[in-house]
């Protein structure tokens, strides 16, 4: 076992699958590069070159660039996915999913049942997403809530390197369309990460610590920080659990219920947009479903209702610091000692 | 005549008339209330389906439109199940989840009908793909209408396919309007410079005209299971009925349906030009006009006394796995 | 004053505002019908016949059909609005927004934001929504939370004849992007509309009903639904608030928490998609932020977490009933006498 | 020469020096770290910019991409204010809110760059139609890259300019490469068929020909403006940096930018061709180059002291009303 970066991580789940089977193929802008280009081939390997490497090992028959065309060829990855392969297309930066929406949540993600639960279509999405990169408002967004409120397909947030190789085999092997969401911000965290290939289960929530006082549910990059926070509160006396559900769709709802069961407190942080988000979604459960457990309010952490802007210093404003995150936690401990 | 035998004749007779039988059972269905939902009926446009698919096999796939159920029927899908996806039946294709406009049978290849205008070239380009990469030797095949030639998702597919050098043919299917609007006003420039526009070669074909359908898409087929990539053929025809069942049609001129009936009935076309050339008589054809007709009537009795889906199977089929 | 249907009512706020503001446009596929077709002019009026008669009233340079083609004319529609006219653009079903999404969230949505609040985008996507129909599952989706969920969106959902026009006319009026849900089963719905051209404002619940034990909020066709509910359970002495929202973006959450702070107790009713959805968000709200004043566990009262069915039979299932909405307020009536 | 007055030609030379310096700038800056977020740069192609511009006023609109730079500086929007907007200022053109990729000024008819392909042309299709409904004789531009040139939002608009017989002109830019990959590959049949494909005429251009660019613009503007519908540019240049800055570029050819660099200049060749024809003086020329890099020079300065937003920009400029 060695350290492995997030990059790394998704590289190698990738091409341990395509090892493993045949009808894995990759596809996507540039996710190899240089095609039709006189210099190197395999140039790029994905924007941030998180598919480098693939190519020379698979050739370009398993490893498909792609024009500038997200709706044909995400949609030919459904269709591919109803036939026969099982592709990982890449849609470079999850903003762009609105000019190729119809083919994820109408096709691919409606196929099973339109069809009568008939069709399989093992299809991934990967998909970069998130705030931090001074990359504005088109470039920077979240919308796993969008795909969370589809039903049909599966939503996956993976939070640090071992659970991005983990997840993103599961997905491949996940006989329904999935969409797998890479924290642009994560690419370069290191974590021992096994050399062999393993899955991580969808719908099993990580209990990445356990306290009594307070549960913390967080997202994505989010989860690192509220481990982080968890950690300074513990000097202070507070005791939080902090679960990442890992995957939004399926949900891991008894977990999360079962903790507030025992702690009595919520807080959720969620780095998308706060109108109907995955803090709503979640909140919403346990204000239904574990009412009677509640001794404070819940409390979300989430950016402002605004796009995310460009300048560094409105975009460390905009998202949820380790620093909101403690001071939700602090609100929800006045209550009901 | 081509490299179609008799066999092969009465088999693209057979599925025309089923065709046209299915939709005329259909709309006075419809009419009679038995039916819900929205309804596009394909009559009239037999030839084009048939004509394509009958250059077809199980392994090859189609994509089809919301107004598939000439498609589905071309292509092999059951037509009694398909009957009873349209009544909403648990037996029906889709078990009753789906209805008109989803009906599918991965099974012979057909991806299904698709309630999103231009949802269907993006899917073939993905099944083309699968062709390719898994060498089955198949083809794929994406019917447009003239309306869904304007839809970007189409028109990215035409260059996927070209780059992506697939084996797939785009027929569009020109009936001469996308809902009330003529074709003649919505569609810039023409389908055949498109085709060229994207690299592809292209070919206008007289849609009442099962031979001709037949034949220029087996050089589209052919082409593209030899590994020359894609094809647009652009199909001129005419639908009988309206853009959906309930549809006044104030926007077609005084008797035009009726004159098209008249003059340009594909089957009407086929029996002519079959018996004329001796290939088959016309009491073969009769009898198979009256064996459709009863099964499809046998269909609809089937779908009428067909069970309804019910609790049981609301939360099902979302996932493979939950 | 007289009975006009909802139907009625959106095609004379559109035709009163075409008169009163020349920079007023409307466009769509068949929204006259006809064009380039030997027959009859203004053949179709829209799909269901909303729009008809304005043609032939404003000509065809004010009331443009399009080809099929959403990306462009919707976004069209955008760029119009940015530079000097008020279009009014229809997307048939908002179904088909994952074809044309990118020109609404990315574009018409983010302009002001992006461009430093210089852009004023006063646009207008009309577009028809909803179960019931027996449409199947790409013609029947709600979908307004995703839309909710966009910072720059306004989204509007008129709960009847009166509510679609003041709604539609404040939209046509507003200068920000909004999307103005019309559910296609209250097309034929009919009550008492002034002639006169009104505005209903943006960010403020109607109270439908006032009550005492229990706050519904419910959202478009569901009002009728909770009112209906809310009729039979007075006999029963349990009295009902009924909140619409109106609007989800703005969201008018002080007379949510106002109602809930009053009765103690909430029932959400949304004919959207569980995850992520409008119950959710309202919920969340509440929990967050009355949750002091609550004395029962909140109940949302959605669809399951499944495409809408085709089969008339489980359609109805599928959508909230108000059956299931009594039951949910009987349910939190257990709670805390 | 051409409709181009010495006054004309001074401006023109301006625009293209500045973009050049900016961008040259921008570059040196980036790589100190001292500009956040992406930058793509349009060093190489202004002729293209400029000589399209040059045919517009400020109540004609172009929307432009996420390499914008160059077209903003051609639309006359003011350069200090989009330095300061790249460094994130408060006094950015957006405020600091857009950075690189946002960069607009609706007066100046500036509809924005774009971070997404394909974004423009639709936003253009509306800006055309507002100039035919309120009749100000306006006209719209889209500027495009080859590798936008594949997207369905840009085939649709190609259509719907048509159909709406639109003051649209659409200006693909083809500078050979989309990121990584050549437009040798990525696009099926050629820019010019597209064009005729949805009923407009096409012309190719040399890009880094100023006046060539010039005259096939007037053509396309023209057109537009008499009411007689949209045109396309195949506009063939060459970028001189990489797709965004960072880029290593080693798809490129050993030596192809340096070569470029010497051979497909657009202001050497402007410069050659107005000297050596006597329009305008070298020392002119010279004169321009000094002012142009000093006011370059005064923005960055500038920008680098410009105040950052701060808490209270935070929730602002999401709506006109809440
Ligand atoms: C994306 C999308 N836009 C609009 C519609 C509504 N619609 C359904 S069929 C149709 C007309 C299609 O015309 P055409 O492609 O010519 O096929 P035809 O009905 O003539 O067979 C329209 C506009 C839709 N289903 N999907
Ligand atoms: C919809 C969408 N897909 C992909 C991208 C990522 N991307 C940004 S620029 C670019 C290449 C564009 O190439 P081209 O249009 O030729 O413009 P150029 O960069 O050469 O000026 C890509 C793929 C994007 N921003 N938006
Ligand atoms: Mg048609
Ligand atoms: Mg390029």
């Amino acid at each position: 076992m060695a350290k492995k970066s997030y990059r790394q991580a998704i590289n190698e789940a990738l091409a341990q699958e395509m090892r493993r089977d045949p009808t894995v193929i990759v596809m996507g802008e540039d996710n190899a590069g240089g095609l039709g280009a006189p210099g190197e081939d395999d140039a790029w390997g994905g924007v941030l070159g998180v598919t480098k490497g693939l190519m020379p090992e698979f050739g370009r028959e398993r490893v498909l660039d792609t024009p500038i065309s997200e709706s044909s060829f995400i949609g030919a990855a459904a269709g591919a996915a109803a036939t026969g392969l099982r592709p990982v297309a890449e849609l470079m930066f999850v903003d762009f999913m609105g000019v190729c929406f119809d083919q994820i949540f109408n096709q691919a993600g409606k196929f099973r049942y339109m069809f009568g639960g008939k069709a399989v279509t093992p299809l991934v999405v990967r998909t970069m997403y998130g705030a931090g990169f001074r990359a504005a408002s088109q470039h920077s967004q979240c919308l796993y809530p969008i795909f969370t409120h589809v039903p049909g397909l599966k939503v996956v947030l993976p939070s640090s390197p071992y659970e991005a190789k983990g997840l993103l085999i599961q997905a491949i092997r996940d006989d329904d369309p999935v969409i797998f969401l890479e924290h642009k911000v994560l690419y370069d965290d290191e974590e021992e990460v096994p050399d062999e290939p393993y899955t991580i289960p969808f719908g099993e929530a990580n209990l990445t610590r356990e306290g009594k006082d307070v549960t913390i549910v967080a997202l994505g990059r989010m989860v690192k920080f509220a481990n982080q926070v968890a950690d300074g509160l513990e000097t202070d006396g507070i005791s939080c659990t902090v679960l990442d559900p890992r995957t939004t769709s399926p949900l891991d709802a008894d977990s999360i219920l079962e903790s507030v069961e025992e702690t009595g407190r919520l807080v959720v942080v969620d780095e998308a947009s706060p109108r109907c988000n995955m803090a709503t979604d979640i909140s919403a459960l346990v204000a239904e479903q574990a009412f009677g457990a509640l001794k404070a309010p819940i409390r979300m952490v989430a950016p402002p209702h605004t796009p995310v802007p460009f300048a560094p210093e409105l975009e460390d404003l905009y998202i949820p610091s380790p620093e909101k995150i403690g001071a939700a936690v602090r609100e929800v401990m006045e209550h009901g000692a | 005549m081509l490299q179609l035998n008799r066999d092969d004749l009465v088999q693209a007779y057979i599925r025309m008339r089923t065709i046209r039988e299915f939709e005329e059972r259909v709309h006075t269905e419809f009419a009679g209330g038995a039916i819900p939902g929205f309804v596009h009926l394909y009559a009239g446009e037999e030839a084009s389906a048939v004509g394509v698919c009958m250059n077809l096999e199980d392994k090859d796939y189609i994509a089809s439109t919301h107004r598939g159920h000439g498609h589905c029927i071309a292509k092999g899908c059951d037509v009694e199940a398909m009957m009873k996806e349209i009544y909403g039946r648990r037996e029906g294709s889709c078990g009753g989840k789906g209805g008109s406009m989803h009906i599918a049978d991965l099974s012979k290849g057909m991806m299904g009908a698709n309630g999103i205008v231009g949802g269907g070239p993006p899917l073939v380009c993905g099944a083309a793909l699968s062709a390719k990469t898994l060498k089955t030797g198949g083809v794929a095949i994406a019917f447009v209408g003239d309306g869904g030639s304007n839809q970007g998702t189409t028109l990215e597919s035409y260059n996927l396919a070209n780059v992506w050098n697939l084996p797939a043919v785009f027929v569009v299917e020109d009936n001469g309007y996308a809902e009330s609007t003529a074709s003649a006003w919505s569609v810039g420039g023409s389908q055949l410079k498109r085709a060229e526009a994207f690299g592809m070669p292209g070919r206008e074909v007289d849609g009442h005209d099962f031979f001709a359908v037949y034949e220029a898409a087996k050089e589209a087929v052919d082409r593209a299971r030899a590994g020359k990539g894609p094809s647009l053929l652009h199909v001129k025809l005419n639908r009988y009925y309206g853009h959906f069942e309930g549809d006044a049609m104030t926007y077609r001129a005084d008797g035009e349906v009726e004159a098209l009936r008249e003059t340009v009935d594909s089957l009407a076309a086929f029996r002519a030009r079959v018996t004329e050339t001796g290939l088959l008589e016309g009491r073969q054809l009769d009898d198979i006009d009256r064996e459709v007709a009863a099964s499809i009537g046998q269909a609809v009795t089937a779908a009428m006394s067909a069970k309804a889906p019910g609790e049981e199977d609301l939360l099902t089929d979302v996932y493979v796995s939950y």
